[in-house]
């Protein structure tokens, strides 16, 4: 679930961009060194962006609507490691916001923060987790892309909650409020994405 | 991809990049800046008109384009007006009614101001105005390539899914299921292909490293500029004659 | 037989694309059962538009689709039931093979198609044994070349064995030797009875090889027949921008100057060099020699 | 002119990919500055390969590569100096197009050359007339057909105005108007002295084309000539898995019976209609029509 375009207040948005852009600057320093030994994946994150967009505009099947995912970007952490994926997750949210309006440019940071950073490192953990543990792949990569989206959806759901705390119940009250209103959108979509990406792990381990 | 459809076939393509981005951002920040809903709802309103009536962008096509942003501002809005409390039970919230106005007539103007911007401007044109602004030379060549290899690979999967249909792949959510995850997979394989395959081309072509491209020219970008900051400070000057 | 309906027919079908360009207008075209046809026209002419449209992946915009003289239902169940018997290969192998290995896409189809594990894997054997790729079974796809790749796709259509197989541009990109044994294994399924319809852009093939020619032209349906009587229709081959096929073109000449018999004329250019040598030559120049 | 080095070389170049297939044996090949060269073979013979070879972007196993009769040195400068010279053109168009617009991408080549704004621009506007894309130059990449991507291939490569033109079938799926029109093309670059070699499958287009064809079989170069001495080559031509073109074997047929004359022999089967459409008809059938 992206933060669309002005909603969040003026000072929430520039905090989340200041932020978001440090993670930037961080991962293009470290997607830069790696260039340096392998150029050619240069070429690779590009096209691998392309696909992580064209992975988050599909419509799962199980899921009706518009409501855009991570995808590629948690797929990509298990492949790339999170680092790179905070510049290809801000390219692909970037496009998202300017092809498709979902998102938007002064809500980048915000979304940013959520998808590519917190989703791609929580995602990586978890599956190096899992891994530790000597459960199988297919687990691993299940628990590690509906475990990413779940944080993703919960940085959102806390983002949200922080700028309109409740005048009652303050910023618990209505961080229950956004978590429960999207927990009915995003659970199903976090398992569809355990799935997907189980299947696409599987399918690239067999070329 | 309608907005970028819209946005090559919109009268104000041929407007220099940069005016349209200091117009769309002087609408943002004057949102940012109002107070009062009625002067959000013209900040809202004069981009929206200037999409309409100046860029002869299709009414249809602003709409079509602005349907996901405003189911999340339905969503939003109903929940933070109307939600479960700590304890579980529901209950309307009247209070934040006028803070929930505000913030969606915010929001709409925001949305406005650089929807205007996204179907009036194609990425590529965007772009040339990134490198302009000393944009990291890295994260430039990764949107040049996914610019362009995302329509190589909507191309790709159409077709995959076109073939898959013939084959009675998508006939119920089981085949369905299976058939996506085979053509995701598949396809994931083909990223480290085309890769090299683009790799190669460029070589070919005398690569030195960072891909780059002649921008198209903008003959009247000084007075285009001019006309968007006076536009833009109007709007400015009307938002904060509303804070202030 | 004389009242039998085709077995596809487009009745007066239109189509115009989302992006607003026209892909079809009313277009007319009928399949008889069991023969070789062609669809020939140039690029762009809408070959590709009526092989989707047979195959229920693009939806009339006016007229109509039969399969067997009926009306075809554009529903769920409708779609299914016709694309069970109308089998279609896409001219890029790189777009329509996704499995990994060559037996896992050929058994895609009849998987979909709910057959049991023991069904499938017959079918599949025989669908490889059709397409001379039995040894290859287990080979990753990647790995094979373009010719082999475009059998694997023709493979994994025969495998669910429809009635009626579509073949986009088959010929693509494959050499001479590749297209003869590609030839060859289309008259062996026409042979069994399946009909086949190949869209193609080379006349010289469509005529050599097919029995009925469709001709299509920016959109419009604007002939069918046998290739014998079409050949002998230039004003018709010149409006769907083609030239009279050589071996036609040839054999008239040779024949207005009593070279070769009236008929039966040639169908190909080889056809017609075979018809050359086998005529005893009027007279030797010395050193001449014999390609 | 008899001491000019040939501007391009293969000597003995061996290729091993790096699966452990044969890419190349031995290949010996030299292209003749200034004339049209098609590469015949069929598929999977190593054509490819050849070209990567020719461009710097494979390096030999064994042998040489030689630009201007001195070998290449495959470090950074020696293929840079290279490619600035010899020009490739890939099959496929999505995979060598970056750009999201026609002109930014043919501007590639020449800004990686380092030439500065205004001379891009000149050199991007002669490549664009050169393709007859001119009018399309501001438009998106996606929105053009295959034979237009094509084309904005072949000015992305003639922006850098390279001496020699390599292209990888590029025949490959275009209708007859459109190859006609490349092979136009081709020969306006032939004749401002560039030397263009195209690789093909097709041994009717290649002789009808090229002024020197190389044969390959199997990885290797088996013959180098003109189109005119390995046309009376059958053996040659045999052992690559080509037949004698058709113009040549009718030709011979029909000059052996004296319908036409034994010289000139016409390069392609249009031609050889023609020449016979020139002759008088010796007898005319009644009710005869000609095509």
């Amino acid at each position: 679930m992206h933060i669309m375009e002005g909603f969040l207040p003026p000072a929430h948005a520039l905090g989340w961009s200041a932020v978001s852009a440090c993670f930037l600057a961080w991962g293009l320093r470290s997607m830069g060194r790696g260039l340096r030994r392998h150029p050619e994946q240069r070429m690779l994150f590009g096209v691998a962006a392309a696909f992580a967009f064209l992975l988050s505009a599909l419509k799962l099947p199980s899921v009706t609507g518009s409501c855009s995912h991570p995808t590629g970007v948690g797929l990509g952490a298990l492949l790339f490691g999170p680092a790179p994926m905070v510049p290809v997750g801000f390219v692909v949210l970037l496009f998202q916001a300017l092809l498709l309006a979902h998102g938007g440019i002064t809500t980048l940071g915000a979304n940013v923060f959520s998808m590519a950073v917190v989703g791609p490192f929580v995602a990586y953990g978890v599956f190096r987790a899992v891994a530790a543990l000597g459960m199988s792949r297919s687990l691993a990569v299940f628990a590690a892309a509906c475990l990413g989206d779940l944080a993703t959806y919960a940085t959102t759901s806390l983002q949200l909650a922080w700028a309109f705390p409740d005048p009652v119940g303050g910023m618990a009250a209505s961080l229950a409020r956004f978590a429960g209103i999207f927990a009915l959108t995003q659970v199903p979509i976090a398992i569809s994405e355990g799935i997907l990406t189980v299947l696409v792990v599987n399918a690239i381990a067999r070329f | 991809m309608l907005i970028e459809t819209t946005a090559c076939a919109s009268r104000w393509r041929g407007v220099a990049p940069s005016a349209k981005a200091l117009f769309a951002l002087s609408g943002a920040a004057a949102a940012w800046l109002a107070r009062s809903p009625d002067t959000l709802a013209v900040l809202a309103a004069v981009p929206v008109l200037a999409a309409l009536l100046g860029a002869r962008v299709p009414p249809r096509a602003w709409l079509g384009a602005a349907l996901a942003p405003l189911g999340f501002l339905l969503l939003a809005c109903m929940t933070l007006l109307f939600g479960p409390d700590p304890h579980g039970t529901w209950h309307w919230n009247g209070a934040l009614l006028p803070a929930v106005q505000r913030t969606a007539l915010r929001s709409l103007a925001v949305l406005a101001a650089l929807l205007g911007f996204a179907l009036t401007t194609p990425l590529p044109d965007l772009l040339a105005l990134l490198r302009r602004l000393r944009t990291p030379e890295l994260l430039l060549d990764l949107m040049a390539l996914c610019y362009r290899m995302l329509f190589v690979l909507r191309q790709a999967w159409d077709e995959g899914v076109e073939a898959q249909r013939a084959r009675l792949g998508h006939r119920g959510w089981r085949q369905r299921w299976r058939s996506t995850g085979m053509l995701a997979g598949h396809m994931a394989q083909q990223v480290w292909q085309r890769a090299a395959a683009l790799q190669m081309a460029a070589d070919a072509r005398s690569y030195a490293g960072t891909l780059r491209f002649l921008p198209a020219a903008f003959p009247h970008a000084r007075r285009q500029n001019a006309l968007a900051a006076l536009a833009g400070a109007l709007l400015l000057a009307l938002a904060a004659g509303d804070r202030w | 037989m004389v009242s039998a309906p085709p077995v596809l027919e487009l009745a007066g079908v239109d189509h115009v694309y989302p992006d607003g360009s026209t892909g079809l207008r009313d277009c007319s075209l009928a399949l008889a059962r069991g023969r070789r046809h062609a669809l020939l026209g140039a690029n762009g002419a809408g070959k590709s538009t009526v092989l989707l449209h047979l195959n229920g992946l693009l939806r009339p915009g006016a007229g109509q689709l039969r399969h067997d003289g009926q009306p075809v239902d554009h529903g769920r169940a409708g779609l299914a039931a016709l694309r069970r018997r109308v089998g279609l290969v896409f001219q890029d192998p790189d777009r329509q093979l996704f499995a990994a290995h060559v037996e896992e896409d050929v058994s895609f189809g009849p998987l979909n198609l709910g057959f049991d594990a023991g069904t499938v894997r017959a079918r599949v054997a025989a669908a490889l044994d059709a397409v001379g790729l039995r040894e290859h079974a287990g080979r990753a796809v990647h790995r094979l070349s373009f010719g082999q790749k475009k059998r694997v796709c023709i493979a994994g259509v025969l495998a669910m064995e429809p009635e009626v197989l579509l073949l986009d541009e088959p010929m693509a990109g494959l050499d001479a030797a590749m297209q003869a044994g590609l030839a060859a294994l289309l008259d062996r399924l026409a042979a069994r009875g399946v009909t086949v319809l190949l869209s193609t852009h080379d006349a010289d093939f469509a005529f050599g090889w097919a029995d009925d020619i469709h001709l299509l032209a920016a959109g419009r349906c604007i002939a069918s027949g046998r290739a014998a009587t079409l050949a002998a229709r230039p004003d018709l081959l010149h409006a769907a921008g083609h030239r009279v096929p050589l071996a036609i073109a040839l054999h008239a000449e040779l024949a207005a100057r009593g070279v070769l018999p009236q008929s039966p004329a040639p169908r190909s250019v080889p056809a017609l060099l075979d018809a050359l040598r086998a005529l005893p030559r009027q007279f030797e120049h010395p050193g001449e020699t014999t390609a």
